[in-house]
């Protein structure tokens, strides 16, 4: 069939094919694949697929050498989710997902509409979302924009998933002025199913219907859309919205309607309609089956008049699905959306002919030899260097950093450390989230992983995400395997064996050396930390160009970590627990300050080589504690992160607000390394566990070559310690004060520059 | 110095998806009301404030909206009433 | 004994109180659809918690139009027992069920979290198992959680033992009224004049095992249970 | 029939507390708009409709603000604007 140009559309110049993001070489690769000019619709889906978000082209070299195989693992990267087995015939979906850029125009909706999407990911393969998970960078909070932002996504992560019914167990929140004018919201959805429910987004069986589901399609989002407003049709709106609005509500109909289809059988493929709307889904079904498409734009839903292919192809309107059913079943899938009051349309087919075809009735307005459009797609692997002033920070010698006179008392520099954001406790982010929606949630947020049960079986799911973008910062390998091992350490210290994980690289701009260097490297020691803790990648999501005029953020590769409970009786708490236990450390303390929370917040100073992460070394810690939480040994456990020490100390003493327990600890264990470092230093690998019998702990840990020591004991109404001629007397009240009320007093503080309570 | 009272409306944008509207004009038809096309919902801001005429009232609260009461990304507003008290 | 949990477009917590219902109680229980215009012979209807219509106008506002919830009035208007949770309330109180409205917490945010509650009267089909000035703990997960009623109803509310269940502050503390949604008078949980209409913003429904909860919401099903068998 | 579009406004009855309305207030005040008083928050719905006339059209919305738009126990409401459009 021949294609032709629609009257009206605009003609195809070095300027436009510019302004839709392609090189003037990706140009002439799109006119050899058709062997003619493109039309202006086939651009735009060139350009939505061959987009960095759709295409991986700068990451996809680096992402094949992570080790993603496991006896266990069911689906790799690649699909919507990764899948797992669990055993009981069970398996667990999960997948993260940024919605960095739309969050930053628009917090409460762009942070609730990646709620949605990554929601869809995981119900599309079959799963039942049991959980949701997020991981959110911001500025500092003493500007009042962040306060926007920060209170705006909050709202909107837990609006989206408060209203589905999915509980929000775990996350994590930093703030540093990296993130300023760039936030970042990664959300991480967790799902299971029964094992033979899987279905994958493979497109098959010419002949079979391609049916449009739930939401109309709108104006909204459409990429690239911004500088074609006036362009493309001059009926159209100028205000045309680029952000997306969220709806809930229909997501929970579409998450019901979805899981049974799939269950009835009637249907052989289902996708989200994510980036890029119809285009990228279409076709990425038909590539994966290697089959091809045709699809009639004029038989799709659509909210308003007017549109044309191009917008309808490339709209990002929220909660819509595609759907392959079976021939002849057209009826039965109607009827059970029909129950659920989603719209259906069948928009086109599964054909022989091995081609993507678009049209508008009977006009042909797109047509590409099918699977090349996907798999043409270019790559790169741009230069790499790292960055001398990034080289020099490493360097530079923060022993030397002379104390605060403040700090001759640590109670002071304890304090002030509780109430830094990134380490105080994230309250009141989660008491806007329902935790305890379908009553799974054993441990919800607050401590170290969450951990969520699986019904019908004996055991649970620990799941948390982590990452410190200032460590990778410093130096990206040892920062990325520091994400992989604080992730499997807080799945640790709950009794769970660390499985595998999801991961979202938030980077800068790749085609700058300096960054291509720390998205190379981070990938890197990922690869390594997985390898050596046998926590293979299921899949995961690339962000890049996450720029403001103050460059780029931190290197952010974010690890979303999925761990197994096979006993419920293992399920271990964080805070201590009864008074009289003894307080054991397993790990080592160094003298390593570099990259800490304590530089950063006590002396303004970003500087220092990070911690070391030694692999060997985490993996005998996390087989030493599961041991000793199996034998029954272990009443909590607690890893020491940001803060270091002392701050895991306090964070135990309080982190149960209704039943505070003291502490009394002796610190002189390391007597060359300095005060500060062994109470604030950020050493990895380490795990503050209470235990009734301190021997069990220690023995267990001498099994695994890990060094373990007593360090007190727990009780009493404050945290005692003696380090030296140090002799810190903390009050419970005034630590709990710190950890869990400074944010929401900097949030009451002032309003922010807008307010998201208006939203209705 | 005049008390005024402006009131402001701030509908959802065109082209905006608005849920809202959209669940409660299907109510609307279920409950019988079938001549029902379309239904909107946004909000309706009473802003009483002290200033030195009319006009002042009125821009003062066009500011206010610009800054706080509207979200410009995604919705419109217009100011529907200003009057002395 | 059989339960009826009506299935809104919009629900979340419908699955709770069917697995309290059936895992916990080992009782039967049924989702009914909103669509629906039979109970299926149902002793107790619940009115679960979510989002009904994703909560858009006012909570709850749309749902109480759904058609079963005609069945639902003729089931009350029977002296049959009725109880509604977060969502539940609202709808409850849209449509008539109850006195009163619910409205966005004063501190306009959606507020998750465990909360001590004073049983305020024992002496109804849904309480007889807990103690009058019993101190319980259940989680609360609602942004639109603000009962609200002009001074004589909840006067009234108040003289007749209406208000069932009241927010107190942490342990030590029982006296005082507080509330974590600015809720007048503290009111966490009402009952109809007749005694056999009951709502509550917190979740008793998802407090019905030690392993996820206190296990504080056990005995208002055990109630329920208690007085039809009686 | 014709198509009218009727504009309703519902706001928060007197004497129910209005924190919407309050956060607001205090907000403009912290961004500088001093000679802010009072802000009171409502609802702005608009209902496209088929009707016969103009005061048919007004009549059937008056009637679904007391059936489902406003909630008497804590709402008034108020027919704004009709028009044919
Ligand atoms: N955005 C969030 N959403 C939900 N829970 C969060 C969020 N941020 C932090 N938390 C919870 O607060 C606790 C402490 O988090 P974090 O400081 O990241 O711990 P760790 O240092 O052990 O990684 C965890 O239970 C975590 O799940
Ligand atoms: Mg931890």
């Amino acid at each position: 069939m021949t294609v032709s140009a629609r009257p009206g559309d605009p003609v195809i110049t070095p300027a436009l094919v510019a302004e839709h993001g392609l090189t003037p070489d990706e140009y002439a690769k799109l006119q050899d694949m058709l062997g003619r000019d493109p039309t202006f619709t086939e651009l735009g889906i060139v350009s939505a697929l061959w987009s960095e978000h759709c295409s991986y082209k700068h990451s996809r070299p680096l992402l094949r050498t992570l080790p993603t195989k496991a006896p266990y693992v069911l689906q790799g990267p690649g699909e919507n989710a990764g899948v797992i087995a669990i055993g009981d015939g069970l398996a667990v979906a999960f997948k993260i997902e940024s919605h960095n850029h739309p969050s930053a125009v628009e917090p409460y909706q762009g942070a609730a509409t990646g709620v949605g999407g990554i929601l869809r990911d995981v119900f599309t393969m079959g799963a039942r979302p049991i959980a949701m998970l997020n991981s959110l960078r911001f500025g500092s909070l003493e500007r009042p924009r962040v306060r926007y932002l920060f209170g705006g996504v909050v709202k909107g992560i837990g609006d989206y998933g408060n209203c589905v019914g999915i509980p929000t167990v775990a996350g994590e929140v930093m703030f540093d002025d990296s993130y300023e004018g760039n936030p970042l919201v990664n959300a991480m959805c967790v799902g299971i199913m029964k094992e033979d429910e899987l279905i994958t987004a493979v497109a098959s069986g010419v002949g079979n219907p391609i049916i449009a589901v739930g939401a109309r399609t709108g104006r909204d989002g459409i990429h690239g859309a911004s500088f074609a407003s006036e362009d493309l049709s001059a009926a159209s709106d100028a205000k045309r919205p680029r952000v997306q609005v969220g709806d809930p509500f229909t997501e929970k109909l579409l998450l019901e309607a979805s899981l049974e289809l799939i269950r009835s059988g009637h249907i052989v493929a289902i996708q989200d309609m994510g980036a890029a709307g119809l285009t990228s889904s279409s076709a990425e079904m038909a590539a994966r089956g290697d089959v091809g498409v045709t699809i009639d734009v004029m038989k799709c839903p659509v909210r308003e008049s007017g549109m044309t292919p191009y917008e309808i192809l490339l709209s990002e309107s929220q909660e819509r699905m595609l759907v392959v059913a079976k021939k002849g079943h057209e009826a039965q899938v109607h009827a059970i959306l029909e129950k659920w009051d989603l719209t259906t349309a069948v928009i086109g087919e599964v054909i022989a002919e091995p081609v993507y075809r678009v049209t508008e009735g009977n006009r042909v307005v797109a047509e590409f030899p099918g699977i090349r459009l996907v798999t043409d797609c270019p790559t790169y692997t741009p230069a790499a260097c790292e960055s001398d002033d990034i080289a020099r920070l490493r360097a530079m010698d923060v022993a030397g950093i002379p104390p605060k006179p403040e700090e001759a008392d640590a109670s002071w520099t304890l304090l002030s450390l509780l109430a830094s954001p990134t380490i105080a406790s994230k309250r009141w982010v989660y008491r806007q989230y329902d935790t305890s929606v379908r009553t799974n949630t054993v441990i919800g947020p607050g401590g170290d992983a969450a951990v969520v049960r699986v019904r019908g079986t004996n055991r649970a799911l620990a799941l948390k995400t982590d990452c410190n973008g200032r460590y990778c910062y410093l130096d990206p390998r040892m920062g990325a395997r520091i994400a992989v091992a604080e992730a499997a350490r807080n799945v640790a210290c709950t009794g769970g064996r660390p499985m595998a994980i999801t991961n979202n690289l938030n980077f800068g701009n790749p085609r700058r050396p300096e960054i291509y260097f720390q998205l190379r490297e981070c990938v890197s020691g990922m690869a390594e930390a997985c390898e050596a803790l046998g926590t293979p990648v299921t899949g995961g999501n690339v962000s890049l160009y996450n720029e403001s005029p103050i460059g780029a953020v931190y290197p952010t590769p974010v690890v979303g970590m999925v761990g197994l409970i096979d006993d419920l009786a293992h399920i271990t708490r964080s805070h201590f627990q009864r008074a009289g236990d003894d307080i054991v450390l397993l790990g080592d303390s160094f003298d390593e300050i570099g990259g800490s929370e304590y530089l950063a917040r006590v002396h303004g100073v970003v500087g220092g080589a990070p911690p070391r992460c030694d692999l060997p070394a985490e993996k005998a810690l996390i087989d030493a504690l599961l041991e000793a939480i199996a034998s029954g040994a272990v009443r909590s456990a607690h890893d020491c992160a940001e803060g270091g020490l002392a701050v895991a100390l306090a964070e135990c003493c309080v982190m149960s607000r209704d039943e505070p327990l003291g502490a009394d600890v002796d610190l002189n264990a390391w007597p060359a390394v300095p005060l500060r470092a062994v109470l604030f230093g950020e050493s990895q690998a380490r795990v503050v566990v209470s235990t009734p019998d301190a021997a069990a702990v220690i023995a267990a840990a001498q099994r695994h070559g890990v060094p373990a020591r007593k360090l007190g004991t727990v009780g009493g109404k404050s945290l005692r310690i003696s380090l030296g001629a140090t002799q810190l007397d903390c009050a419970l009240s005034r630590i709990d004060d710190a950890y869990h009320e400074s944010i929401a007093r900097l949030m009451a503080e002032m309003p922010a520059s807008s307010t998201p309570e208006l939203v209705s | 110095m005049t008390r005024y009272s402006v009131s402001v409306h701030i509908t959802p944008r065109r082209g905006v998806l608005d849920p809202q509207g959209q669940a409660v004009g299907g109510a609307l038809r279920t409950l019988g009301f079938a001549g029902v096309r379309d239904v909107h919902v946004g909000r309706y801001v009473i802003v009483e404030a002290d200033a030195d005429s009319e006009q002042a009232a009125r821009d003062d609260v066009s500011r206010m909206c610009e800054r706080l009461l509207a979200n410009p990304v995604i919705e419109d507003f217009e100011i529907a009433t200003v009057s002395a008290k | 004994m059989k339960f009826a949990i009506v299935t809104f477009p919009g629900s979340n917590s419908d699955y709770d109180a069917y697995q309290a219902v059936v895992e916990q109680l080992g009782e039967q229980a049924v989702y009914v659809w909103h669509k629906d215009h039979d109970l299926q012979g149902a002793d107790v209807v619940i009115l679960p918690g979510g989002f009904s219509y994703g909560d858009y106008l006012r909570a709850g506002a749309i749902a109480r139009f759904s058609p079963i919830m005609q069945e639902v009035a003729t089931h009350a208007a029977r002296g049959a027992p009725v109880v509604g949770f977060c969502n539940g309330f609202q709808i409850a109180c849209e449509a008539g069920l109850l006195p009163g409205a619910l409205l966005r917490n004063d501190s306009l945010k959606f507020v998750s979290e465990n909360v001590r509650l004073r049983v305020e009267n024992a002496n109804t089909r849904f309480t007889s198992e807990y103690e009058s000035g019993q101190l319980i703990t259940l989680p609360i997960a609602h942004g639109d959680g603000r009962f609200t009623a002009d001074e004589d109803t909840l006067d009234r509310l108040e003289g007749n033992g209406q208000v069932v269940f009241r927010y107190v502050p942490g342990a030590g503390d029982a006296d005082r009224w507080w509330s974590p949604n600015g809720s007048a008078r503290a009111i966490a949980g009402i009952i109809n004049e007749a005694g056999n209409v009951l709502a509550m913003m917190p979740h008793p429904e998802r407090a019905v095992d030690q392993l996820v909860s206190s296990g504080d919401g056990l005995p208002l099903f055990h109630s329920i249970l208690a007085r039809v068998a009686a």
